[in-house]
């Protein structure tokens, strides 16, 4: 079977054989003969290589993982080809345009530095979120215009509630399929 | 003050997390009965579970909960407890509540409240230390009206020299100077730069310590006018001046320097009529000058590496004090024995700015073994909230020397896994890694700005990266393969849900 | 023996549970490598997950598994182990297997094979103690020819006395003696009944030590002939004649006795040409003299109240020892600080004569905070098998002196939850309620005596029953509240239930 | 609501009714009201008469609870009356008979010491199971005869497993309704 493991940094192209307890996996030209034992609450005992190494999955849903080793928690998604192909139809097709921005956490409205229409550059703080007692800026991961505001100050968030929509800046041309 | 001890039966803690566990277990041990107050967001809070008594105090904001001063004292009325313990922030350094607990004859464990209005105001110390003799920071808030007056002021205290506008803040009005030579052409600046930005050109001038290490001395005092220091806490690391790690003892600190700055923290103490624990904070430059800083009139969140180095538990005494019972002789000259460290697990994630990092904690394993301690206000299973500080756990370690405490909390860290919310842990690892840490040459602002230069960033080896990749691809086809094998067959619906994706997108 | 150090970058750790973490953690603060073997039915433990390579070593029973010496010093070559660390039980105590790993150029983490072979052989020890002036219990395996004989014999070593077969065990021919008026009558029993029972009527005497302590002493030896003590630890708290309670240091030993007693333990260690730690037992009477009972090769289960004590990391001095460092010289006057405590839990269950509880560990919460350290081999969500020693974890505890340890202790006891199978957790509660224990007035044979007498059998208060009742109901009320509601409309078919299962135990 | 909870030392009557996160409860002529919150794990915070008890809770199954105080653990069967009522009349009938005894936790054979037929005592030895390297004899409860053995030395059993079955002496008397 194939998988492709994306990464924050990039994809990991991943062929992979169940025997019983034992997994053959190919990465790149690197080959692994892994034998794995769960143990409790995600976590599971992988032999690779003559190491042993305690590793923490937990399914966030959706193909996505969080995988924990010694040196901290990152999150991957793992797709089948298919799947993968018709994400990249759906990006050549020029699906990205405006981009929705939505809270990472649960907070309070502090202030917004920004209004409907205005212009901002990336990095340009847009508004201030608060949470245990810290208050965080939100920037503009590019230049743009603020197409539309979902909050006002004072107003609670929770995570995943929409804060803001960015229309990139030249956006219009590279929708309608022209070079930037 | 009490004539003979009265043993305090039941003990309110008005507190939460990692500091109202730590004071159950003294009750606990010594027999008392505890009971705390909890707002709606921690009822099934570690430390409720761990007492004999909780009692709702309101709603999840601390203003309408753990700051309600008259609930809190009214409370301890009807329960029929003896004390109050404060703990840490919240109303610890509240003069006001230690007086509202007194006016209701609830014992209020800390200071009596003249001693922490003293200590709270930055004046009116500065005044009282210089009173005592205890050595303060060199210069003052007596505005300068010329370069003359501003030279000779200079000289005084010697280069170089920090001016500093008296309205000011922020960094506005604020000139380094570090020799005669330049110290006009900063007045002139200074004034102009004060004038424009808080209408006000009046500037002073301070002694500038450069690259001063935070050490604190840790204090205890009874009712009966005896002082004790049981030595230094090294808390020079601190990101953006919230302390991050701590030891004892301090690798600057040798045997004459920590009896000077003992006497010197004794000294301020008596001169505030100080009683219970109390940390005394000092600025200490390179050369081995000190200067005070503030007094922290209650137990500091550090206090257990001061516990791991001398056998003494802090907070048994702060109750043993409160009871009105003098200091044990054997306090007089305590004995440092070994190296201790401790760092702050804050729900923050360090890869990403420290953004809180509030969540489900899905795997909680805290490190055992020996040398190990653990300081943890939370358990597995619970969800840490917005609400509150993120501070969650304190990993503390001891080793016979400073080299064993260090390969112990590097141990301790490997073993230690918080899930399912991001901590500082993996910024400790990097730390442990950095050769001036090692070496024990740090200041006040080295983890800022080693920070700044990307220096602790931890990081991801390619091993850690292969692993997450092969964990990840494991777990996929262990739960889907099956299912994988099926889309295969129906490759027409995959596109049918990319194409359902796009519209979802179309509509934002 | 080495000349000068060789540092053992990879260590394989011969052994499983507890211990094998303990190991565990002393080679990653060291940076050395780590390897465990696992059997079957070990597979995911705790010591596999933190170990940095594992490897199988054979089906669940030990004597396929943890005990096959050539197939472990093999196992130790093949992965390029420079060393094999025993822990304790399985193969620590075996001549030959430390032989194996020499002969294989493997360093065995012990003494040499020919001091661990005289140490465990019952007569040599006593011959070689005996010449090396350490004292042992009066008396002497020769045959008595007569009642004058034996009569000469007991007066020559005082009384009380006791008679025991030659060929003897399990108290057949076993006669104890008080005065000399009782011995010809009790010589002639006890000949006559060794005759029937072994066929064999030889008979010795040995002197009666009344309710002894079981102290030993903890020593440290390094490959240059120099030898350390660390003081003692009491461990007469035994349920036939297992550990379950250990202190140090012992409420019956002061200074000059423990000065006593660490001598002739010195001296026990260097008769046999001792290398690494190693512990020699001794009975003590109640007046203070104290004999030789055996040398333990190993590391203790323990050790670790030692440590508590001493501050001193006996792990680390084995991997030191065994890379041929010699001792340190703060090793020579190791001051001893405050108390410490050491409980046993083990998977069995108080409440039914300690009978095995193995099972799924549904919650498992150490205690944590000030004097706690835990030494635990298993994590919630393990399961117990049947095939090994049912030792999970050990609860350890410092406090500044006696009083304080037993606080910290029943605190700590009140905060620890294993659940899902049984624990003698439940015990220590019920001894620390003791009057005896508390005042540490104890013997070897106290706790089988208590036991037998129902006195430390575990109580559920009144309070504690209807607490079960509540929590029970509330469950069942919030799980089947509905059903239940439901039920009252099918009361016919519960009937039916209760006829079915009557059928069942007819079928039976 | 009324439940009935079978502790090893008898029985308890419950009168339980919720109201919110508010339980009141009778038992016998003591009345509570009781605060519950849920931890994690089965773990729950009762607040009962300005005391705070952390109590775990663990389902075993057919109505029986595994509680978990700080005095230990207890396990307990909750009933509603009805079914009660079925287990009394069942009794009533002559159900008890022949006891039936079965491993209560997995091992191994040592030694069966006595014999099909054989007339044992209460508290006689009658086999030996080891577990966790420890032997443990189990003994007659009551005065009978062996009537069935189920296993032979050497045999691994577990958890449930039948050992034997023991006729108690005198059970045909009490079977038929008389008494002993």
């Amino acid at each position: 079977m194939e998988l492709i493991v994306k990464h924050a940094d990039g994809d990991t192209k991943v062929k992979i054989d169940r025997r019983g307890a034992e997994y053959q996996l190919q990465i790149g030209d690197q080959s692994y003969v892994i034998l794995s034992a769960e143990a409790a609450n995600g976590v599971r005992s992988l032999l690779v290589d003559g190491g042993q190494y305690e590793v923490s999955v937990r399914s966030l849903g959706e193909d996505r993982y969080e995988v924990t080793t010694t040196a901290g928690a990152a999150t991957v998604q793992v797709q089948d080809p298919l799947t993968q192909l018709a994400e990249v139809a759906h990006e050549k097709q020029g699906g990205t345009g405006r981009q929705r921005v939505a809270a990472y956490m649960p907070g309070r409205v502090v202030s917004v530095l920004v209004a409907e229409g205005e212009a901002v550059t990336a990095g340009q703080g847009l508004l201030v979120l608060e949470a245990m007692k810290m208050e965080n800026e939100i920037q503009a991961e590019q230049a743009g215009v603020i197409a539309k505001l979902h909050v006002t100050p004072g107003q609670a968030v929770d995570r995943g509630d929409p804060l803001f929509e960015l229309e990139p800046a030249g956006q219009p041309d590279r929708g309608a399929g022209g070079q930037v | 003050m009490a004539d003979r001890p009265k043993v305090l039966e039941k003990v309110l803690i008005a507190n939460r997390g990692e500091i109202a566990v730590r004071v159950l277990r003294a009750l606990r041990e010594l027999g008392r009965r505890s009971a705390v107050v909890y707002s709606d967001a921690d009822r099934a809070s570690l430390p409720v579970l761990l007492a004999d008594e909780a009692h709702r105090i309101g709603p999840a904001p601390s203003a309408e909960s753990y700051l309600r001063a008259e609930a809190i004292v009214e409370l301890a009325r009807e329960i029929g407890a003896d004390a109050i313990h404060p703990g840490y922030g919240f109303l610890a350094e509240s003069a006001r509540f230690a007086a509202l607990c007194g006016a209701a004859g609830v014992k209020f464990i800390g200071p009596p409240p003249a001693a922490m209005a003293a200590m709270g105001s930055k004046i009116e110390s500065r005044r009282l230390m210089i009173a005592a003799g205890v050595p303060v920071v060199p210069g003052g808030e007596d505005p300068l009206a010329s370069p003359a007056e501003a030279a000779a002021a200079a000289a005084a205290i010697g280069y170089p020299v920090m001016l500093k506008a008296a309205a000011g803040g922020g960094g506005k009005g604020m000139r380094l100077v570090r020799d005669a030579d330049g110290l006009a052409a900063a007045y002139r600046a200074a004034r102009s730069e004060a004038r424009a930005s808080f209408g006000d050109d009046a500037v002073y001038l301070e002694k500038l310590v450069e690259r001063p290490r935070h050490v604190e001395i840790q204090i205890l005092a009874d009712e009966h006018g005896n002082v004790v220091s049981l030595g230094e806490r090294d808390c020079s690391l601190q990101r953006r001046h919230q302390k991050v790690v701590e030891e004892a003892p301090s690798p600057a600190v040798d045997a004459p320097l920590r009896r000077r700055m003992s006497e010197a923290a004794v000294r301020a103490a008596a001169a505030v009529g100080y009683a219970n624990a109390g940390t005394v904070e000092f600025l200490l430059a390179p050369d081995g000058d000190f200067f005070f800083l503030e007094m922290n009139t209650r137990l500091q969140v550090e206090h257990p590496i001061t516990e791991m180095v001398t056998g003494i538990d802090l907070v048994r005494w702060q109750l043993a004090i409160a009871e009105g019972r003098p200091l044990a002789e054997e306090l007089d000259d305590v004995e440092i024995r070994g190296h201790a460290f401790e760092v702050r697990l804050y729900a923050e994630d360090p890869y990403r700015n420290f953004a809180p990092s509030p969540g489900r904690i899905e795997r909680l394993r805290l490190p055992q073994g020996p040398g190990v301690r653990n300081e943890c206000g939370v358990y597995e299973g619970e969800a840490v909230t917005i609400h509150y500080d993120p501070l969650l756990a304190k990993l503390v370690v001891w080793g016979a020397d400073r080299g064993q405490a260090m390969e112990r909390l590097d141990r301790a860290l490997s073993e230690l896994r918080i899930e399912g919310i991001r901590t500082t842990a993996p910024l400790f690892r990097a730390l442990l890694a950095d050769a001036d840490f090692r070496r024990g040459v740090v200041d006040n602002d080295m983890l800022d700005r080693k920070l700044a230069a990307g220096e602790l960033t931890p990081t991801r080896s390619a091993l850690q990266r292969e692993l997450t990749t092969i964990a990840a691809a494991l777990e996929h086809l262990d739960r889907h393969g099956r299912r994988a094998a099926r889309s295969l067959a129906r490759g027409r619906r995959d596109h049918w849900r990319g194409a359902g994706r796009r519209e979802a997108l179309r509509g934002t």
